[in-house]
């Protein structure tokens, strides 16, 4: 006699994975699609209009593409956070900061491109830094929960941003609505609207994937994260790698920020950010915080942000655009972990 | 009204929504799971108790309507990250995305109309006459004893002071250790994120039968986070929570307030006041106390979903 | 056979009875083909290497893990323990050999965890009454309101055994109970275990020790790689045939004692040296008071004392984990400023630390991160700055070969291997790089008899090899068996230095308990 | 330049909104000059309409995908500016209007309301209505509409309680009732007895009925709020402009203009509350008469909250710098600091 049993494995076998995410995101859709025909729209047509219109034209790629960017960049910026454990869910507030400082260097120094956006970098990178600094120290040295604190710096941030460029940075021009001037320094674009935000955001994430596997601080990284009281014993300077860890993972949210101000949109204004933090959480846990993983789990949501923008030109409200996207996550954090299952017969 | 009655009755009123969502989200970290949805659960418990007093004008019917709902949505998270073990930071995100669209496709057809029934306020005799908090707490409606009062007692006792409250707390800590001594650690797991959950939603019904009588699109407007992050603060305790969610309404009344004297502040700066003040109370008594690192210290297995076979 | 045995009226079904019992994990074989039956009124042992599946086995018995095939017959009864509540319902409780405690928990707390008999209003008062009075009842010292991550791991594994037998199981599972007890503890646990056998309870005992097994068991089962090889009535058997049973060839004792022709000389200068050395405990409390403490290379300086008397504390200060708050360390006689644990390691000393789970290893990264833990600084792991996962697997393999520890993935967590495997890995690990001293804290703990004999081997061999060893160990024999000298340790003061071969048995005892030294012993 | 003629039943208009359309404010607004064009012109090949479209580069995106669609005309209901302006660029034969925008291109063009007229005439009300001469004001961020709106009020509330003053409360969001509802309560709290302010919601007005004072409100009538409370409405209409729009674009006239509606033109004071009194009522509508004859109390000398004067005496501000005004006059407080 044989039965057959469940067996989960310590870690999922990546065509498994794969199979069970596209079946999530397949059963998610079907739902959906039960749903819309039932309320009277036509769901294959849908479908088929989000892919013609996502892939069949330059638009279409060049929009997620520019999605693309913000996402990559705070997945990655989560992503690194978790190395060490630390559960950055500030990368919202620290794209802030990093649009911020770049945009007091856009508009307040002058010089050429070639000068400006370096600097611009560098000011967004700090600006991220900055903005989480004191959640860092706050971990370090007196063990607070990264987590809240993080968090509300996000409010906090988002504030200063309305502040500024609705009150002393305001637009007195064009008087465009709540925003800045427009920065003259853009990052150069290479492909349509696309700019090389793009390069550099997958450049990064790669980087961070190699030195995190292949140096000793990768190591140490992985051991304080794991298990502190571990590297403690290693002899490691966990709270120097907490300490490190957590400013790179607000440099990378802060850098964010400033491709999305210096290559996308041009002013700083309130709501930059669009929820590209927040959103870079999921990015971060869809990848299980492979810094490489990142790269296709931010390709995957700017795929379903775009899908759900074409969506709502299609009569969808972004109400029920955005309870599809839940739903589509949820089915895959739940395919996610069954596919660590696999069914073995047992003879009896 | 004098200034502090005024400041103290908006911070009760304002503070019960993020008190009630934190309550839930005390009960479903205490057992190891973070419930990030609770932003949607509020959304979806606003919208039901609104269609709710629609129907049928009761004000309590809608809360308990909502609670309802929110349980339902609590046995769907509930499953996933409990039973399914799947990961509670996506679910928990994903919760959020569908209960705030799930809400606002619902609530197209109760926008712009005012609540038809809502909690009035109950005056308690003698307590309401008392200075500053009497006519603040004591004069509220029934919700905001229930919130300030009722609940946070009944938690604190059943968390701390009874046997349940010791087995429901091990879940958190050590779920392997409370399976080996017997305690079914997925089914509490189930019971009180399911129960948090609908105090999630009840923190919505709260919202829209008691403070902004009314439904909107985005009326629960981050409140839900906030309400998360309060959880820590609060280090996962009852009565903290609630005082927490109060500290913050009292905060925020008071930006209004500053405001509304003209203090020589920048508004945005007023705004941020709560988020500031919350960040400096939590830092600064952990680097004046070193004990209070253990006291405020997380549940040790909250997150992490468990698996019996697995060590 | 005991009394209680013999006056069952036949036919009386075994208490609990293993039929045909399968157990699989990913890529390992834990049991199969298991058939176990304890009877009423007996204590029944469990032997085997480690990795051979005992621990596995009872997780079964108490519902934790559902077996791959099999059956599990309770009082003549088929059940299925989908849970450990239905085990519990069925009489069964154990310790296990990984704690099952809430460090954030008290004692009394820990003590009242899942159980019925536990009143439904439960204050801190309350459970701490009670757990006194069982502490009381079943003569185990416990301190009902400290918490349980204070607790050294003895005082821990106490805790563990009052829990379960305060709660009246009929069938006690003891997965390795005296790893961690005194000679004295471990006696009166004898005597508990015994009455409770007399009242008709059975007791499943899982142990490394043989002599203990032979002294409390009436018959003993044993496993070898997953399946069972024979249960024999212990009064047939003596520690060498089971041995030879368990591991599949006889085991050599070596005498640790001898020294080898050519074996280094004891030093002249201490190698290591705490001089009047303090330090804080975890909870912030003094636990060393002016230790002082001279390890010279080439011998072996045993500490004793019961666990909890600031051993922990002790082995972090001697190898820079935790820094004293008063007094110095030397090392070749040159005081240690501001070194951490790195610094210790790059200066050959190395510590096989007690609770190797939570601060030996990352239990959740792989083997390989683990096993190269002292290492991956260097060549061949590290070269020009860049660490080589390949080279670290090579020398990972290196340290699991000659630790005699079979892996199947090297990249699966360490977390998955037995408690004494991982044991061999992190003492091997150390050995490497103990080129000075090594700081050896209950090395043994949880090794079979095979292991422990090797593990003893090696450290003797390092001995000879002109490294410093320190052996904090409670079990008396092992001390005596290995050390030069030893230093008694007793509410973080060192009580007094006795030279192995002027040792009194009783004297030692009495310093364990806190009487000072009455002549001072050369 | 004008665009070609477009048929009927070939033409694709496209709606972008800030808010949900169900918001009973701003964007409802918007969305009934919708329905007027779909009644006018029936025959249309698509109508699209996007709600809650961010100020972010989701609206570029949203915007693009209107032109993917072939949208003829896209009307921006709340200027999303250069995210807009992008999408403008390359779509040169499409026909964009910006409400609220302040950029002219060969394809774009802007419109907005004149909001101050019937906010003065409102501030008249609220001068004869409030006892304290304390008036309380929710906004939502310190940008050029509140500031005019601010100013206007008070000015009107000034011809009659020349004492009064305005105090004004931000709550740094566009929509929060949870905040408005709680600013609503600090300013009475603080003394005053007659709310505005320029949310979409009804938070303030429902705390205004609660604690018995008058309130006024923007966008739509939304008395049944607060009807004891309810005073009345900045009420705008958007469907004649719309269907006036789209005709021309059909047509093959449209140009990009710039349009300001002035009073009794799309925006105007709402039918006043059941408990206004019949004169203040009368002596409101004396000064709404007033300015649809064409007088401006938008005249100097103006002074702002430091004292200075900032418009000479008999000078006229025009529509303009009303549109764009950037500073308080005096006695309104809160907004600069
Ligand atoms: N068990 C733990 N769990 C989570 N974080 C921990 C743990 N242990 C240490 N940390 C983190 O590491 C930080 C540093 O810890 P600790 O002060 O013990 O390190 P250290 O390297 O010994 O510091 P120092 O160099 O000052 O002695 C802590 O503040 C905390 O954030
Ligand atoms: N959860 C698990 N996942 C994978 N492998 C496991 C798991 N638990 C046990 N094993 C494997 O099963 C085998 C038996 O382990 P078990 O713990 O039962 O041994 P043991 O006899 O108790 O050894 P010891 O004397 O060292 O405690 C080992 O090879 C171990 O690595
Ligand atoms: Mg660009
Ligand atoms: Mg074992």
């Amino acid at each position: 006699m044989s039965s057959l049993r469940l067996q989960r494995l310590p870690s999922a076998h990546p065509g498994i994975a794969l199979a069970a995410r596209v079946a999530a995101i397949v059963i998610a859709l079907l739902l959906a699609s039960i749903v819309l025909e039932i309320s009277g729209a036509a769901p294959l047509e849908l479908g088929a209009q989000v892919i013609s219109a996502t892939f069949g034209s330059t638009y279409g790629i060049e929009d997620l593409c520019l999605l693309l960017i913000p996402l990559l960049l705070t997945g990655l910026a989560v992503a690194v956070g978790q190395q060490i454990g630390a559960w950055n869910i500030g990368a919202e507030g620290q794209f802030y900061a990093g649009a911020f400082s770049a945009t007091a260097i856009g508009l307040f120094v002058p010089g050429p491109p070639v000068v400006i956006l370096p600097l611009m970098f560098i000011a967004g990178a700090a600006g991220g830094m900055i903005w989480i600094l004191v959640p860092t120290l706050a971990r370090a040295y007196a063990g607070v929960n990264e987590l809240i604190t993080t968090l509300l710096l996000n409010f906090v941030a988002a504030l200063l941003v309305y502040y500024v460029s609705t009150g002393p940075w305001r637009d007195r021009v064009g008087m465009s609505n709540s925003s800045t001037p427009r920065l003259s320094a853009e990052i150069p674009e290479f492909w349509g609207l696309v700019h090389w935000g793009l390069p550099l955001g997958v450049l990064m994430a790669v980087g961070f994937a190699l030195v995190l596997s292949y140096s000793k601080w990768g190591y140490e990284v992985r051991l304080s994260g794991s298990n502190p009281s571990a590297a403690k014993y290693a002899g490691i300077p966990v709270r120097r790698h907490i300490i490190t860890v957590m400013l790179l993972s607000g440099m990378v949210a802060g850098i964010a920020g400033m491709f999305e101000v210096a290559g996308t949109v041009h002013r700083l204004q309130g709501g930059i950010s669009n929820n590209f933090g927040y959103l870079g959480i999921m990015v971060a846990v869809l990848a299980r915080n492979s810094c490489i993983g990142v790269i296709f789990s931010a390709a995957l949501m700017a795929l379903i942000l775009n899908a759900g923008i074409i969506l709502q030109t299609q009569g969808l409200t972004t109400s029920a655009v955005l309870a599809i996207t839940g739903l589509i996550l949820f089915l895959t954090a739940i395919g996610d972990e069954l596919a660590h299952y696999r069914i073995t017969r047992i003879k009896i | 009204m004098d200034l502090l009655t005024g400041l103290f009755s908006t911070a009760f009123l304002a503070g019960g929504v993020l008190a009630l969502a934190a309550l839930g989200e005390v009960l479903a970290e205490r057992v190891g799971v973070v419930n990030l949805g609770a932003e949607g659960l509020m959304a979806m418990g606003a919208i039901t108790a609104i269609a709710t007093v629609t129907a049928t004008p009761n004000p309590m019917l809608g809360f308990i309507a909502a609670l309802a709902v929110g349980t339902l949505f609590g046995v769907v998270f509930a499953t996933a990250t409990v039973w399914l073990r799947a990961n509670q930071v996506l679910c928990g995100l994903a919760l959020t995305l569908m209960g705030t669209g799930l809400a606002s496709t619902i609530g197209r057809s109760y926008s712009g109309m005012p609540a038809r029934a809502v909690f009035a306020p109950i005056e308690i005799p003698f307590l309401s006459q008392l200075p500053i908090l009497g006519k603040a707490l004591f004069s509220q409606n029934i919700l905001v004893y229930l919130i300030y009062i009722i609940l946070p007692l009944a938690l604190h006792y059943l968390l701390f002071k009874t046997r349940h409250g010791l087995n429901l707390r091990a879940v958190g800590e050590n779920p392997a250790a409370a399976d080996a001594a017997g305690i079914p650690v997925n089914a509490i797991r189930f019971a009180y994120v399911t129960a948090g959950s609908a105090l999630a939603a009840g923190a919505g019904a709260y919202l829209t039968l008691a403070f902004v009588p009314s439904w909107s699109d985005g009326v629960v407007a981050g409140r839900g986070w906030i309400a998360v992050a309060l959880v820590i603060f609060a280090g996962y305790r009852p009565i903290p929570a609630v005082l927490s969610g109060l500290l913050f309404g009292l905060i925020t009344a008071l930006g209004f307030v500053g405001q509304a004297r003209g203090w020589p502040v920048a508004p945005a700066v007023l705004s941020m006041l709560p988020y500031l003040g919350t960040i400096a109370l939590i830092i600064v008594p952990v680097l004046a106390w070193q004990r209070m690192r253990r006291v405020m210290a997380a549940p040790a297995a909250l997150g992490e979903p468990y698996f019996r076979d697995v060590r | 056979m005991n009394d209680i045995l013999q006056s069952l009226p036949p036919g009386t079904p075994p208490l609990v009875q293993l039929k045909g019992i399968a157990k699989y994990f990913p890529g390992v074989i834990a049991n199969q083909d298991v058939d176990l039956d304890v009877r009423p009124g007996e204590i029944h042992a469990l032997l085997g290497e480690n990795g051979a599946g005992k621990s596995t086995l009872m997780n079964i018995l108490t519902g934790i893990y559902q077996p791959n095939a099999g059956e599990i017959i309770i009082d003549g009864y088929a059940k299925e323990f989908a849970s450990p509540l239905d085990a519990i319902a069925a009489g069964i409780g154990m310790v296990h050999q990984h704690f099952k405690l809430v460090q954030a928990f008290t004692v009394a707390e820990n003590i009242h965890l899942g159980w019925d008999k536990t009143p439904r209003r439960a204050s801190a008062q309350k459970l701490k009454a009670r757990t006194a009075e069982l502490a009381a009842k079943f003569n185990l010292q416990v301190r009902p309101d400290a918490r349980i991550s204070e607790l050294s791991t003895g005082e821990q594994q106490r805790v563990e055994i009052l829990r379960v037998l305060a709660r009246e199981a009929r069938v006690l599972i003891l997965d390795e109970p005296t790893a961690v007890l005194t000679p004295a503890e471990a006696r009166e646990l004898f005597k508990a275990l015994r009455e409770f056998r007399n009242r008709g309870n059975a007791v499943i005992f899982i142990s490394h020790k043989l002599d203990e097994v032979l002294e409390i068991s009436d018959r003993i089962t044993i496993l070898r790689g997953g399946r069972k090889i024979a249960t024999e009535q212990a009064a047939d058997c003596n520690p060498r045939s089971l041995a030879k049973q368990m591991v599949g060839r006889d085991i050599v004792l070596a005498d640790m004692r001898q020294r080898p022709a050519g074996a280094a000389p004891i030093s002249v200068e201490p190698v290591l040296r705490l001089d009047a050395v303090s330090a804080l405990g975890e909870t912030g409390l003094s636990a060393l008071h002016g230790v002082t403490l001279d390890v010279f290379a080439g011998e072996i300086v045993g500490i004793a004392g019961v666990a909890g008397n600031g051993q922990r504390e002790l082995s972090q200060v001697l190898t820079g984990i935790r820094a004293p708050s008063s007094g110095q360390i030397l090392v070749d006689g040159k005081p240690v400023t501001r070194a951490n644990a790195a610094d210790f390691v790059e200066m050959g000393i190395g510590h096989i630390p007690e609770d190797r789970l939570h601060s030996g290893l990352a239990p959740a990264l792989s083997v390989t991160i683990n096993a190269v833990m002292r290492e991956y600084k260097k060549p061949p792991v590290t070269t020009a700055g860049l660490y080589r996962p390949g080279a670290a697997t090579t020398l990972a393999k290196d340290i699991a070969e000659i630790a005699d520890v079979a892996v199947p993935d090297f990249a699966m967590p360490i977390r998955n291997l037995s408690g004494g495997n991982q044991q061999r890995l992190v003492a091997r690990r150390e050995m490497r790089i103990a080129s000075k001293v090594l700081i050896a804290a209950y090395p043994s703990r949880g090794l079979d008899v095979g292991a422990i004999n090797t593990m003893l081997k090696y450290i003797v061999e390092l001995r000879d090899a002109g490294a410093g060893i320190v052996l904090i160990s409670e079990e008396l024999e092992e001390l005596l068996n290995l050390s030069d000298r030893i230093a008694v340790l007793y509410e973080g003061k060192i009580m007094g230095v006795i030279d192995n071969d002027k040792v009194d048995i009783d004297e030692i005892g009495l310093l364990m308990g806190g009487r000072q030294q009455t002549k001072e012993v050369a | 330049a004008t665009l070609p003629a477009v048929a009927e039943e070939d033409a694709v208009i496209g709606f972008g909104h800030v808010g949900p359309i169900t918001d009973e404010g701003w964007t409802w607004s918007h969305h009934q000059g919708l329905l007027a064009v779909k009644e006018a012109f029936p025959k249309l090949k698509k109508v699209i309409e996007v709600e809650n479209v961010p100020y972010s580069a989701d609206a570029t995106r949203t915007y693009r995908q209107f032109v993917s669609e072939g949208a003829n005309m896209i009307f921006d209901t709340s200027s999303t500016g250069d995210f807009l302006h992008d999408v403008v660029k390359r779509a040169p034969d499409v026909a964009f209007m910006e409400c609220n925008g302040h950029q002219t291109m060969d394809n774009l063009g802007w419109y907005y309301l004149a909001h101050w007229y019937p906010t003065y005439v409102l501030g008249v009300a609220a001068g004869h209505l409030s006892k304290t001469g304390k008036l309380g004001y929710v906004a939502s961020f310190p940008v050029a509409s509140v500031y005019t709106s601010t100013n206007a009020f008070l000015m009107g509330a000034r011809t009659v309680n020349p004492n009064a003053t305005l105090q004004t409360i931000v709550i740094n969001s566009w929509f929060d009732p949870q905040a408005a509802t709680q600013a609503g309560t600090a300013l009475i709290d603080n003394g005053c007895d007659f709310l505005f302010g320029i949310m979409d919601e009804a938070g303030y007005l429902q705390v205004a009925e609660k604690r018995g004072v008058w309130a006024a409100m923007w966008n739509t009538d939304i008395r049944r709020y607060g009807p004891n409370s309810y005073v009345s409405s900045i009420i705008i209409d958007f469907k004649d402009f719309y269907v006036d729009q789209v005709k021309k674009r059909l047509a093959g006239e449209w140009t990009p203009t710039e349009n300001l509606f002035g009073m009794g033109k799309g925006v105007d004071r709402d039918a006043w509350g059941e408990k206004v009194p019949a004169d203040v009522a009368k002596a409101a509508d004396a000064v709404r008469d007033k300015i649809l004859g064409g007088w401006s109390p938008f005249v100097g000398e103006l002074k702002d909250t430091t004292g200075t004067v900032r418009l000479a005496k008999d000078q006229k501000m025009t529509e303009l710098e009303l549109y764009n005004w950037d500073w308080s006059v005096e006695g309104v407080s809160g907004l600069t600091s």
